[in-house]
This record gives structure tokens, C-alpha cells and sequence, in this order.
């Protein structure tokens, strides 16, 4: 028989104001096995920590249940707490009375009744609880980051910096992600390609770090400290170790009318091309979708010019695997597709145009260098309107219920960088609120609204109706006045919401990191852990984890560096022990558990076995601790009963149910 | 909440507590400019719970259930439906219709569809 | 019947196999039984007739423990077990020298009892008939009106493994081997409930339908021991039996060949084989046709998995 | 192809061109259509009101025929399509009124939203094809530029009526084209006309006409083309531009017309 | 109608996956959702863990409710461990409303991490579900009632 010792926690009055905690301890000290009980106004204090360590040593317990706030939240603590006192961590169980009980319920009677309730099924489950000891993977000293943007390259830096070696995937030919697409950056108006090559250069040349660009993640495996990652190094024809960047190529190429992706497709670019002058790295690729010589086996004019030798159009798609203890996603954003906002008439009017393409516009290397234009006739603009929260903060199914972020900054930004080179341009903002938090936001709006009249109309914007004479008739509300407004544009530009890069979602299968219901990454704790995935190993750095601007991008990059570090620092992990094992004498050997098992962690062996004194050579079922993840879906295919997971046995789950329903 | 503004919530299925404020429905509305109280105030007056204020409203008889405001409402408030809840209990409550049936005839012409009458019929009065 | 009995003797004298595993006849002409011969001489004692439903893949089991091949008569339906067993790494293949035997259904002694034919003495098969001797004469009846209701819903007369075949069979299906299923799934819940409530409570737990199960093969059945705490005892009350049975229909889910042998065994004639084949029927609705036993590769539906598979909802298991 | 066919009050009066055209379309194209015995108005206008069971009766009779004849069910006039897509959408997913709607109709066999509500225009498109239906062109409409009028009702609210993109359609367009002519795209085609409005206040109705018209004239139209007769109406009663019923040129364009008038 | 039947507190299990649907219920309590206090929630590493002898041994033990969590599909922390319970899951609600069983008395639900309102709508209608169709009584084992 266990001697076990419950200890109830009151969290202050998150617990004590729903239940009363003193009839949980009555309750608890009456059940079976139960030798001490007692509660605490903060169990997980170290006062608390020092009772529970001592009723440990006083009386000699066996095992330990601790009803306070979520496992997820505070079982970490109370294990390390039992170990230090000297008992198995794995002979504590937690009662979460806090999130499943006290915060959901109104009512104390009804609260303390299932508290008890909850009390009542840890601790039948921890009599049946045995200690288990965990064992120890080895750590690579390596890192994954994937994607190339300012926040992929930040967290590699700084990996890199403390000495380990870091690997960056990036699936466009050249790393720079989005911030290579701006033109300047708010609020101080750096230019963006001004403060981000040369990070970019750093990366580059940085001995600890390798750089895969057109390439993308394949396969992943393993698990913390031991990643093993195939990655698509996809087909350059171009040889990287040939070419000398001369762009030769690139000027003679005949096939000169792809949509360019890096100027959003504004302008048109070669088929063998580099996506913007300080590429990095500086060697192009042949786009075989559009290059004549891959559609129609003639041409091969950039392998005539090139004077290195560096075309290569046998080359194929290579697979690179290697292995990795950490793996960093940051793998950015995307705008969103504005198909379902017909209203706005942004397939109709070449003139309306996504803020994003207006960056390309503004920047002296995009498709107007830098000329301020209309796309339709390339005239002027006298008259723009920049429209807030396109598909942002929409709840009805067409956008995205976030806030996208950036988009109030970014606009006050193009508004003063237009009135300010072109004062005669009239320029209105329809806004919905204007939001401003961050070290010198709101002074930074507030200039373009004093000190560069940019004309600030609060209400949205139900319709942009092109008019015959090619200019735009903007229908808004002005909420102040509370009348409808209509203003004739010439041209539109939409805070168009941003959502995470596709390849996320995939990317989060392959990791098994979850992700919400908008795609991005779901951080292990909302506050406390913001870098971290719920998934061991797995970081999480830029706009993957949710709408963020460059300079909370770059600190998040470096936080999550300073995670992987924190890893790859250590020699070896422990692993945990709560994995599947099987019954030798029970195994009927039908390989029903290897089938579902997702880790290949189920092996069969020939085995001789003594059943009851009864010897005979077997097949049996033998799992590999390091491999298991403890999911238990062997368990439940095993019809016989064999495969049986630790610490969540078929016993103990079913000590919990009867718990709960007796 | 007032059983009034409950029970045009009740009418409408829709719920204006999650108006965010936008004005796009205003913004949106052809005839917004002959309403004495907009499409969008209308959400607010009823999230306030001062829903007696717009039982007098001509913008009840000026709405023309294009759906253009529901249509392009980001939070699903649908404030056409709104408006309409609210013509709804103000028929209901009085029976009083905005056309009487001896005004009608002299508004007729041979061209006049059977659809445009029986929609005023359905709109105008109970 | 002689020919089988010489092949099998002449496997065994020339050493192919070391046993031959068949059935022998027992006091009761409507009973043979499944047996072992390890001699030409014991052989004399086998039978195979129209009373030779028993399914002996499962023994295969056992002899596959053993020094040597044995040779055991399969029946078309019988394969499917052995297949099923063999993917269960449960039969060596290479233990075992199988002759296909032919088959055009088999019958049973209690149809002929259900017909209102008494005081059966003997039983002749007549081709299409069956003349049936009785302490009150002779009767008759078409033969496919004794046959054992699994031979009504037939898989076929291939054998799907066999060293040999000797004899013809043939498919014998006349139904629609879910007819029952889908009836039941139209009653009311309430009704459902009145039928398995009445038909499972009829239960000794006499493990018969376990015991002859080819695929209730577990060293140790989860029932006989304690761990999920669930230690055989006395049937205290019908949900129990009713656990029992739906627990078992469940681990033989998507291994269950529909060999039916449960049912014929049940001395208390429960339709067992109803849980198995509303298990088959909705894996077959949900996730495509599958046959257990068809071969020794293909996976059973639930250790497989397609992304885009049926959400578990309500309301598939019959009307409400 | 058999479907059933509701015309609907305006159609068997002063939008007759409206109906007849679209008959003649359907048996040139090969549509059978199947007007229910005894039909009634289906009001017009849908009850937005949740609690609005009994406007909603006519239309569940109409949907409830057409199920029993195992038939998707085809209008022609935008209102009725639209009252009727609708009141089916709430009898498909709006429990309280499929139940309440049921207690009243005592039908033989509950109806549940199981009939395809179907718009001319969709068959055209989705059935019958505008490649095939170019092919079947006999008298091509070349030369001429047409603006589509869609108006409010056959496109909106977008997420029921499922007819197009609401605020960006092409389905007329694609007619258009498919008919020989040359579609005219201008952004007020989707916009109001201010419907029944006309009846009180002319004035308002034609602000708003001149602002579709303005806009279709702008961009080129020499003639609008419409669904809905009370667009109809209000565009005619505004403007100097034809505007035709999409039948009354489908017919055309068919060489059907004149055997229909 | 006996006294019971009137005040009728169904006793409900939930099932929850450690990695998504444990979260989300961490997440309705600590966005103070409310949900009935009649659903007692285990804890297990993943859907696929939950044995159909634990549901039934639920009834058994006078459930009258058991309801299911786990991870989207796809999204499953160990990969694939959730398409199992899937399959699984289906098979045995079906057989379930075969023997009688009445509808929706087994559920199955996917919630991830980030859903804790879902957690709570879901438990809601799940208790209120569980309440209409009132005590378990053709599967409880009546040895089990003192």
C-alpha cells in the first residue's frame, strides 16, 4: 500500500474563492492510502515546496498529489520538488482544480464537490503509480532555421555568434524575406535595404553558418537534440561554386516575361534571374517553368555568354540530410489573397493597389524606380486613399479576425513619405482606430497628421468605384461628421491583412508543432514561453507566431536564439520515461503495434519465453525507449493487452474512471 | 437590455454588440445619405440599449434590403437585418403602415410590376 | 472422401508432413470434429462431409510450435483464416501443406431441427436435396435449407492459398450477408436495444465463441486477466456479457474474416456474428471494401489511416 | 435536363417577355421545364425576420413540390430566386423554422432544404455550358456592347445566394460574350436601383438609376441587360438605353424570338 | 418522474490529449468560460490512447456520458496518433448506437490548444445533450449502485 500525501493549493484566491479548499483536504485525508493532507495558500511558493518536501521525509511518502493549477502549468515544479526530498518525480499527480474547476464554476458547492471528485481520481491513480526513471539522449550541436528573413537570419546570427553551427533554409533564391522588399522602415525611416543587407552580408560570410536557398524542408525526424531533416536543395542550373554574379546572363535572356515575384508583380524579369540586385547569395536561377530552353530544348544563350562555365541544365533536385538539435520556424507572412473583397476593385483597377506593392512602387530599384505613379497610365497621382484594415479584424469568414499590426504604422509612414516628396499630392486615410503602441509610434503618426496634413477620416470604406475618366470613386463613412463621404481618387492603396506563409501549415505537420486557427505558430505559453513551441526543440522566431513589426521581429529572434542556445549548451537531455513497454508473456507477436506506431520504435524479436514454466521460443514486441514518444496507440491496437504505456497504464486510466464515476 | 432592443435582437438573429464600429455599412448603403439615423448608428443605438430612439426613423422606410450592408459588414453584425427587426416591431406594435391602402392607387402606373407592390406591401405595412 | 484420405497418407509416408489435421468422425453422424492424425492408420478415422463446417486454421496455431510440416484441409472460407493468421505472424507458412478441399456449402443438424424435421437418425446427401431419415420415416429437403447461415452469404469457391485443391466447390451466396444488419439498423434504438438486451442475456459465458474464433487467438485474453481490471467472473448482469461480447467484436474488428463460426458454435445460438458484421459493413462504408484473409499483406482499416477519413459522428449505427 | 419551374406572379403579368423568352430558351437549349400545377406568390420580398414562419409558407410549398417530383427547382425573376434560395438555406440549416414550417404544411414527407434552388443563369452556366451554348448561337448579337445589371438580389447576401463573387460577377459577362456581343464591366453593376422605393419616392430611385446608368454609359454600354423586373422598371423609367430582359436576347441570339412572340 | 430523474446530474468523462484538447480546456478555465461542473476531464498523452475498454468501462461504472478530445486531424503532436482514433472512434459509436445505445451519449471532438472557447461550447452542448436524454440506464451496471 502507497502512503501518499495530498497537498491542496489555494492559489490565493484563484483556488480558495470557488472551493473550499479545507473540505478537499478533509475529503482527500479520508481515502484509502492517504496518510497526510494539507493546504497551502501558494503550493508552488517555496514555502510551499519546503512543506510538501518535508511531509516527504516526516512520513516516509510514497507518493504525492498536489491539487492546484494545471500540469501543464506547474507539474515540472512539484517533480523537481519530490526529487529533491528524495522521491521518485514520477510519484506525483496533479489535481487541476484551478483551470478545470475553480475558474469554470460559479457555485462553491458544486466546485469543492468536483474538486474532491478530481482529488479522489489522482490519487487512485498514483497508488498505482511506480517510479520511473528517465534516460538520456544526446544532444547536435546544430541548429535549423527556416526561412530567411529578418527574423531567420537574427536567430542565426546570434546561434552562430555563441559558437554553433546553424543551418538556413530558405525556399527563394535569395534570403532578405520581406524586409528586402521595403523601402523604408518606420518609425525612424532608415531605408530597408540599407540596414538589412548588411546583416544579410554577416550571415553570408558567419564560418558557423551554412546558407540552403532554394530549397525547402522535406522530412523531419527525430525528436529534441536529435532532428534528423532531409532538405530539397531544388535544381539552380546554375553551378553556385562557378558562378561570378557577372549578370551577363540575366541581360541576354530572351525570355524576359515572367511575373516578378520579388516586385509583386509589377514588373517582369528574366527566366534565369536573381530576385533583386544585393541577392545573397549573388548567383541566379533558371526558372524552368519559363525558361525556352526547358520548354522547348532551344535556346541556351546564358550557357553560350557565360564565361564561367556555371550553367548547368542537367542538374537536379537534391536531397541534403542532416541532423540538427534545434529547430528554428520562421518562415514570415504573406499578404492575403483579395479575391472575396471584390468591393474594394482590386482586380479592377490597376490603380488599386495592395501597401506592399506600394512599397515596390516608392522603392528607386522597383518597377517605377521610385517614381510615385499610377500603374494604369503612369501618370501622378494628385489625388490617394489609403483604406485600413482590408480583411484585417473581420469576423464574418472573407479575412482574418487579428489585428494585422503593422499596417497603422506602415501607413502613416507612406502617407508622410508621399506628402513629403510630393507635397501637392492630397492624401486621406480611412481608418477604423489608429493603433500606435511601441516606442515612438504615436508621435510618429502624429507628425503625419500635423506636420505633413495627412487628411485622417475615421470610417471605412464600403465601395472603390472606378469612374470612366480612369479615376476611382472611394464611398466611405466619416463616423465624426456621421455621414457617408465619397472622395475621387486616382489611386487606392489597401492595408491589405497579412497572414502566415503558407509552407507553415506543412511545416508544422512535419514538426508536429501546432498551430492555431489562423496558421500561425502556437507559442508553449501565451507569456511565458513566446519563443518556445509546445513541441521540445521546436523555436519560434518573426511573424510565424503572430503579426509583428521589424523591431519586435529582431528582439523575438534574438530570444529564441537565446533558447537554442540554451539547448545546444547542454550534453545530453533526459528523456521521458513515460514510454510503452511490453508484456512478453502476453504478446501474441501480430505486429498489429509496429504498424500504427509513428516512430518506427517497435521492434520484433525471437525470444525465448517462460510462461508458468512452460519454455518456448516467441515473437515478441520489443520497443525502443529512446524512439517511443509515449503517444499509447500501440496500446490500444494490442489486442491482447501487452503494450502498456508508463505512467498512463491501463490501470491507472482506468483507477481514474472509476474515481470519477463512483 | 430593454425587452425592446432583446426583442429586436431576437428578430434580427444578429447581434450588434459585435459591431467594431467601422462604418463600412454606412459606407456601404446606396440611400445612406436620406437616412436621419445611418446604418451603422443603428448598431451603436441598440448596443447602447437605446432602441426607442430609432422606432421614429425614416431610415426604416428608406432601407431598401439591398444587403450591400451585410454584405460587406467585417463582424457579421448585418445591420439590414437590423433595421428591418426594428420595422418589424414598429408594425407590429401599432399596425401602422407607412402607405395607406387609399394613398396607393394614385401611385400607380401601367408599368408597375406586381413585385414592386407586393414587396412595398411586404415592407410598408404588416 | 478416399481420395483426400490417400493423399494425406501418401504425404505423410513419403515424410512432406509430419501431421495431417482434418476432422474425424464422433458418436453422433452430425458432428465431426477437428483432429490431428499422425498415422495412415489413424487416418481411417477421417471424415469429410457435408457436416464438416469446423474451422481448422486455428489449429495451425498449435502445430506451427511443432517439429514439421502439417498438412491441413482448407476449405474455401477457412483460407481467409489462415491468411488472417498468417499476418498475424501466428502460422508459419512454411510449417504447413495445405490441400484445398472442395465445398458447396455445409450444414447443420439444428437448420433440419428448425424445419420441423424430428428424431433425425441419418442424413444423406443428395446432390440438391437431402434425404433425411427419421424415427418417423423418411423426409426430405433442399439442401441449401440446412446449410449453416455463413455459407448463405458464401466469399467464394476460390481457396485464396492451397498447395493443392482436390474437389469442386461453389459459391453458394443466395443473400445479402448484411440483410440482418440493415434491418436492425432501421429499427428504433429502443427496439435495438430490446433485441441485443434479449439475445445477449442468453449468454453463459461458456466462451465457446472465443475458443473457436480463429482470430480470438490471444496467448492470455484480456477477460482472464487483470490488466485493465477486468478479471473473468460470473455473468452478474447482461451488460456485462454485453461488454464482453462488444469488447471481443472489437479487437477482432478489421481482423474477422465473417467465417461465422462463432454463431454455429453459441450452444445458446446468440447471432453473434450480427456485432462483427455491422463492424464490417461500416468499415467497408467508410473507408472502401476490405476482406480479412484476402491475402497476408493488406492492413486492417483501423491500423490505417487517410487524412481526409469520416469524423466519428452519430448516427451510424442505425436510427434513433 | 428536367427541372421544375416556378415564374412567379410578375412573370404571368407584366414581365410576360420575362417568362416567355426564357421557355423558348430552355426548349431550344433542351431544358425541360415543369411549372408546378398550383403555384402561389412567393411574397416578393424574404421575411428577414427569424420569427417569420407563415411569409415563408409559399416558398416551402414550392420547394417541398419540387422535392416530392424529385426536381431541382429553376427561377428566372431575381426576386423570386432570391426568396426562394433563401427560405430553402433556412429550411436546410435553421432548425426552429424547418420545424415550425413543417408543423404548419403538414406535407406527406418533411421537408428539410433538399431541393437545388437553381437561377437561369446558373443553368446555363452550369449545366448547359456557354461554350455549348455559343456553339447553339444561331443569330451572334456581334457588335453589339452590353452592360450587365445584376442589382442586389441576385447576388447578395454572397454566402446563400452562391450565384457569383458578389461584389465582382461574371456570369452575365460570360452570356454576354457567349451570345456573340461584347460585356460592357462597370462597378455600380451590382449596386441598387432602389427597388420598391419607387412606389413613394420616384425622385430617390432615379438618383440612384442615374448613378448605375452614368457609370454603364461611361464605360461604353449601349444596352443593359437584367433578371429582375422590378430593375426593370426603375432602370426603364430613368433612362434612354434599351434594356432588355437576358432571356429576351438569350432568345435572339438563339433565333427563337420571333416563334416565342 | 422520480426525484432523480428531476435533478438529474449526469456524471461525464472527458478524455483529453495532453498536447491540444487539455490545453484548450486550460484555456476556457483561464478565460474564466463557464462550462457545467458535471464533465471531469482525464488526462492522456493522445487521443489514440483512450482504449474503447475505458469508454465502456465508463458506462459500466454508471457514466452517462463520455466524450472524447483530441488534436485536429493533422495536427496531431505525435503525427498521426489521432487519425487512429478517428477510425477507431467511428467504428465504435456506430456499433454502440447498434446495441442500443442512444445517440450521442459517445462523442468525439477535435480542440486544439488555441480553442478554449470551442472546449467550453462543446462541453455546454455536450452536458445539455447528455441531460435530455437522461440517466444511462442501458448500459450501467447496476451492481455498481449502492
Amino acid at each position: 500500500m502507497q502512503k501518499i500525501g495530498v497537498f491542496v493549493c489555494h492559489c490565493g484566491t484563484n483556488i480558495a474563492a470557488t472551493v473550499d479548499v479545507l473540505r478537499v483536504v478533509e475529503a482527500a485525508a479520508k481515502e484509502p492510502g492517504v496518510v497526510h493532507a494539507q493546504d497551502y495558500p501558494y503550493m508552488c511558493s517555496e514555502a510551499g515546496q519546503a512543506l510538501i518536501a518535508s511531509a516527504i521525509r516526516d512520513k516516509g511518502l510514497t507518493g504525492i498529489v498536489v491539487c492546484s493549477c494545471s500540469p501543464r502549468m506547474h507539474e515540472a515544479t512539484f517533480r523537481k520538488c519530490a526529487e529533491r526530498a528524495g522521491l521518485n518525480p514520477y510519484m506525483v499527480e496533479i489535481a487541476n482544480i484551478r483551470e478545470h474547476c475553480s475558474w469554470i464554476h460559479k457555485d462553491m458547492e458544486e466546485a469543492t464537490q468536483k474538486a474532491i471528485i478530481l482529488a479522489r481520481a489522482a490519487i487512485a491513480k498514483v497508488h498505482l503509480n511506480t517510479p520511473l526513471a528517465a534516460g538520456h539522449s544526446q544532444v547536435t550541436k546544430r541548429a535549423l532555421v527556416i526561412g530567411g528573413g529578418i527574423a531567420g537570419i537574427q536567430t542565426a546570427l546570434d546561434i552562430a555568434e555563441a559558437g554553433y553551427p546553424v543551418d538556413i533554409v530558405e525556399k527563394n533564391p535569395s534570403i532578405g524575406g520581406r524586409m528586402a522588399q521595403l523601402d523604408k522602415t518606420f518609425p525612424t525611416l532608415d531605408c530597408s535595404a540599407c540596414i538589412l543587407t548588411p546583416k544579410m552580408v554577416e550571415a553570408a560570410a558567419h564560418p558557423n553558418i551554412r546558407i540552403f536557398t532554394y530549397s525547402e524542408v522535406e522530412r523531419v525526424t527525430g525528436f529534441v537534440g536529435d532532428f534528423t531533416v532531409d532538405i530539397r536543395k531544388h535544381a539552380r542550373s546554375v553551378d553556385m561554386d562557378k558562378c561570378t554574379g557577372c549578370g551577363l546572363c540575366q541581360e541576354k535572356c530572351p525570355s524576359r516575361k515572367t511575373p516578378d515575384e520579388f516586385n509583386r508583380a509589377l514588373g517582369t524579369r528574366s527566366a534565369i534571374y536573381t530576385p533583386f540586385a544585393q541577392a545573397i547569395p549573388n548567383v541566379p536561377v533558371i526558372d524552368r517553368e519559363h525558361c525556352i530552353k526547358f520548354k522547348t530544348g532551344k535556346c541556351g544563350l546564358c550557357q553560350t555568354v557565360c564565361a564561367a562555365g556555371a550553367i548547368d541544365y542537367t542538374q537536379s533536385d537534391e536531397i541534403v540530410s542532416e541532423k540538427y538539435g534545434a529547430i528554428v520556424v520562421a518562415t514570415g507572412f504573406d499578404t492575403i489573397k483579395l479575391d472575396r473583397f471584390g468591393e474594394y476593385a482590386y482586380d479592377q483597377s490597376k490603380d488599386v493597389i495592395t501597401s506592399l506593392e506600394l512599397e515596390r512602387i516608392m522603392n528607386a530599384a522597383g518597377p517605377t524606380g521610385g517614381h510615385l505613379e499610377r500603374l494604369s497610365d503612369g501618370r501622378m497621382p494628385r489625388e490617394m486613399v489609403f483604406i485600413q484594415c482590408v480583411g484585417s479584424r473581420c469576423s464574418d469568414g472573407r479575412g482574418k479576425s487579428y489585428c494585422s499590426k503593422i499596417c497603422c504604422m506602415y501607413t502613416a509612414k507612406h502617407a508622410m513619405l508621399i506628402r513629403d516628396k510630393y507635397p501637392d499630392v492630397n492624401v486621406t486615410v480611412f481608418y477604423i482606430d489608429v493603433r500606435t503602441p511601441g516606442k515612438n509610434f504615436d508621435e510618429f503618426y502624429r507628425r503625419a497628421v500635423e506636420q505633413y496634413g495627412v487628411n485622417y477620416i475615421k470610417g471605412q470604406v464600403g465601395k472603390v468605384a472606378p469612374l470612366p475618366d480612369g479615376r476611382l470613386r472611394v464611398s466611405g463613412s466619416d463616423l465624426i461628421d456621421g455621414k457617408a463621404v465619397e472622395i475621387t481618387a486616382d489611386m487606392v492603396v489597401l492595408a491589405t491583412a497579412i497572414e502566415p506563409d503558407p509552407s507553415a501549415r506543412r511545416l508544422a505537420s512535419m514538426l508536429t508543432a501546432s498551430i492555431d486557427t489562423n496558421d500561425f505558430l502556437t507559442e508553449a505559453h501565451p507569456k511565458l514561453r513566446p519563443v518556445e513551441s509546445p513541441t521540445a526543440g521546436v523555436y519560434l522566431s518573426g511573424v510565424s507566431q503572430g503579426p509583428k513589426d521589424i523591431p519586435e521581429t529582431v528582439s523575438q529572434a534574438g530570444a529564441c536564439a537565446a533558447k537554442v542556445i540554451g539547448l545546444l549548451a547542454k550534453d545530453r537531455l533526459t528523456t521521458n520515461p513515460c514510454t510503452a513497454h511490453s508484456d512478453q508473456l502476453l504478446c501474441n507477436g501480430c505486429s498489429a503495434c509496429a504498424n500504427v506506431c509513428p516512430y518506427g520504435a517497435i521492434s520484433y524479436e525471437q525470444r525465448e519465453v517462460n510462461d508458468h514454466g512452460v519454455r518456448g521460443e516467441r515473437r515478441i514486441a520489443v520497443v525502443n525507449n529512446a524512439l517511443c514518444q509515449g503517444c499509447g496507440a500501440c496500446t490500444v491496437t494490442c489486442p491482447s493487452g501487452a503494450m502498456d504505456l508508463q505512467g498512463f497504464s491501463n490501470r491507472q486510466l482506468i483507477a481514474e474512471v472509476d474515481a470519477i464515476c463512483r | 437590455m430593454s425587452e425592446l432592443t432583446e426583442r429586436i435582437m431576437e428578430i434580427s438573429g444578429a447581434d450588434p454588440r459585435k459591431c467594431m464600429k467601422c462604418g463600412k455599412c454606412t459606407a456601404a448603403c446606396p440611400v445612406a445619405g436620406e437616412m436621419d439615423i445611418k446604418p451603422h448608428q443603428f448598431a451603436s443605438c441598440l448596443a447602447k440599449g437605446q432602441s426607442d430612439l430609432l422606432l421614429s426613423s425614416n431610415t426604416l422606410h428608406k432601407c431598401l434590403s439591398c444587403f450591400a450592408c451585410v454584405e460587406r459588414c467585417p463582424r457579421d453584425v448585418r445591420p439590414g437585418r437590423l433595421i428591418d427587426a426594428v420595422r418589424q416591431c414598429v408594425v407590429r406594435a401599432r399596425g401602422q403602415a407607412f402607405l395607406t391602402p387609399e394613398e396607393i392607387p394614385e401611385l400607380l402606373d401601367d408599368e408597375l410590376p406586381q413585385q414592386l407592390l407586393v414587396s412595398a406591401f411586404r415592407r410598408y405595412r404588416r | 472422401m478416399q481420395e483426400l484420405i490417400e493423399r494425406a497418407k501418401a504425404l505423410l509416408a513419403d515424410g512432406t508432413v509430419s501431421r495431417v489435421l482434418g476432422w474425424r468422425a464422433t458418436d453422433t453422424p452430425f458432428g465431426p470434429e477437428p483432429a490431428f492424425f499422425e498415422s495412415g492408420e489413424e487416418l481411417n478415422e477421417f471424415v469429410y462431409n457435408c457436416f464438416c463446417g469446423a474451422n481448422l486454421s486455428k489449429y495451425l496455431i498449435e502445430s506451427s510450435a511443432l517439429e514439421g510440416k502439417t498438412l491441413a484441409f482448407l476449405k474455401p472460407c477457412d483460407t481467409y483464416s489462415f491468411n488472417q493468421l498468417c499476418k498475424e505472424h501466428r502460422i508459419d507458412r512454411g510449417k504447413t501443406y495445405i490441400i484445398g478441399v472442395g465445398c458447396k456449402g455445409k450444414i447443420t443438424v439444428e437448420r433440419l431441427h428448425e424445419l420441423g424435421i424430428k428424431g433425425i437418425l441419418d442424413v444423406e446427401d443428395a446432390g440438391d436435396t437431402l434425404t433425411v431419415k427419421t424415427l418417423y420415416g423418411e423426409k426430405s429437403c433442399p439442401y441449401s435449407d440446412a446449410m449453416l447461415e455463413r455459407c448463405h452469404a458464401c466469399k467464394g469457391k476460390e481457396h485464396r492459398v492451397a498447395d493443392e485443391v482436390i474437389g469442386e466447390s461453389a459459391d453458394t451466396t443466395d443473400t445479402d450477408r448484411f440483410a440482418k444488419v440493415t434491418e436492425l439498423e432501421q429499427m428504433t434504438s429502443k427496439e435495438r436495444y430490446a433485441f441485443f438486451q434479449a439475445e445477449l442475456s442468453k449468454c453463459i459465458r461458456c466462451n465457446a465463441c472465443r475458443n473457436v474464433c480463429p482470430v480470438c487467438n490471444c496467448r492470455k485474453c484480456v477477460f482472464d486477466g487483470n490488466a485493465f481490471d477486468s478479471v473473468q467472473k460470473a455473468n452478474a448482469t447482461e451488460f456485462e456479457e454485453k461488454m464482453f461480447h462488444i469488447i471481443r467484436a472489437f479487437h477482432v474488428a478489421g481482423r474477422c474474416t465473417d467465417c461465422g463460426e462463432c454463431s454455429r458454435v453459441c450452444p445458446q445460438g446468440i447471432p453473434l456474428h450480427l456485432l462483427n458484421r455491422k463492424l464490417i459493413k461500416d468499415m467497408d462504408a467508410f473507408y472502401g471494401e476490405y476482406q480479412a484473409g484476402e491475402d497476408t499483406s493488406t492492413v486492417s482499416p483501423l491500423t490505417a489511416y487517410t487524412e481526409h477519413d469520416i469524423e466519428p459522428e452519430a448516427g451510424k449505427g442505425g436510427n434513433e | 435536363m428536367k427541372f421544375s419551374y416556378y415564374p412567379g406572379c410578375t412573370l404571368k403579368n407584366k414581365a410576360k417577355d420575362l417568362d416567355r423568352y426564357a421557355r423558348a430558351c430552355a426548349a431550344a437549349l433542351g431544358i425541360e421545364l415543369i411549372e408546378p400545377d398550383d403555384w402561389q406568390c412567393c411574397g416578393g420580398v424574404y421575411p428577414l425576420g427569424k420569427d417569420e414562419i407563415a411569409p415563408k409558407l409559399a416558398a416551402v410549398r414550392v420547394l417541398a413540390d419540387a422535392a416530392e417530383q424529385g426536381n431541382q427547382l429553376v427561377t428566372v425573376c431575381s426576386a423570386c430566386h432570391h426568396v426562394l434560395k433563401r427560405v430553402n438555406d433556412d429550411m436546410k440549416n435553421d432548425a426552429d423554422t424547418r420545424e415550425r414550417a413543417n408543423r404548419y404544411m403538414d406535407l406527406q414527407r418533411p421537408y428539410t432544404g433538399q431541393t437545388g434552388v437553381l437561377h437561369l443563369l446558373e443553368v446555363l452556366r452550369d449545366r448547359v455550358g456557354f461554350d455549348t451554348l455559343k456553339e447553339k448561337v444561331v443569330n451572334p448579337l456581334t457588335g453589339k456592347k452590353i452592360g450587365a445589371y445584376y442589382g442586389c438580389l441576385l447576388l447578395r447576401p454572397g454566402d446563400v445566394m452562391t450565384l457569383d463573387d458578389p461584389e465582382n460577377p461574371r456570369v452575365m459577362e460570360d452570356l454576354i460574350r457567349a451570345l456573340g456581343a461584347e460585356p460592357v464591366v462597370y462597378p455600380y453593376r451590382n449596386e441598387c436601383c432602389g427597388g420598391y422605393v419607387s412606389l413613394g419616392d420616384k425622385e430617390l430611385t432615379g438618383r440612384m438609376c442615374d448613378r448605375i446608368l452614368e457609370s454603364a454609359v461611361g464605360f461604353g454600354a449601349q444596352m443593359l441587360l437584367t433578371a429582375c423586373p422590378l430593375c426593370m422598371y426603375n432602370l426603364r423609367a430613368h433612362s434612354d438605353l434599351p434594356v432588355y430582359y437576358f432571356t429576351e436576347l438569350l432568345a435572339e441570339a438563339l433565333g427563337v424570338k420571333e416563334a416565342a412572340q | 418522474m422520480s426525484i432523480d430523474d428531476r435533478d438529474f446530474r449526469p456524471v461525464i468523462a472527458a478524455f483529453c490529449c495532453n498536447w491540444c484538447s487539455y490545453a484548450g480546456a486550460d484555456l476556457a478555465g483561464s478565460s474564466r468560460m463557464k462550462y457545467p461542473a458535471e464533465v471531469k476531464i482525464i488526462r492522456v498523452p493522445c487521443s489514440c490512447r483512450v482504449n474503447p475498454m475505458f469508454i465502456l468501462r465508463t458506462f459500466e461504472k454508471g457514466a452517462d456520458g463520455v466524450i472524447l478530445c483530441g488534436c485536429h486531424p493533422g495536427d496531431c503532436h505525435y503525427s498521426t496518433g489521432n487519425y487512429y482514433t478517428r477510425r477507431r472512434m467511428a467504428s465504435l459509436i456506430s456499433l454502440m448506437e447498434f446495441v442500443g445505445l442512444e445517440r450521442g451519449r459517445v462523442r468525439v471532438e477535435w480542440v486544439s490548444a488555441a480553442e478554449g472557447a470551442k472546449f467550453a461550447e462543446t462541453m455546454n452542448e455536450f452536458v445539455e445533450h447528455i441531460r435530455a436524454l437522461g440517466k444511462n440506464t442501458r448500459l450501467e451496471d447496476l451492481r455498481c449502485k449502492n
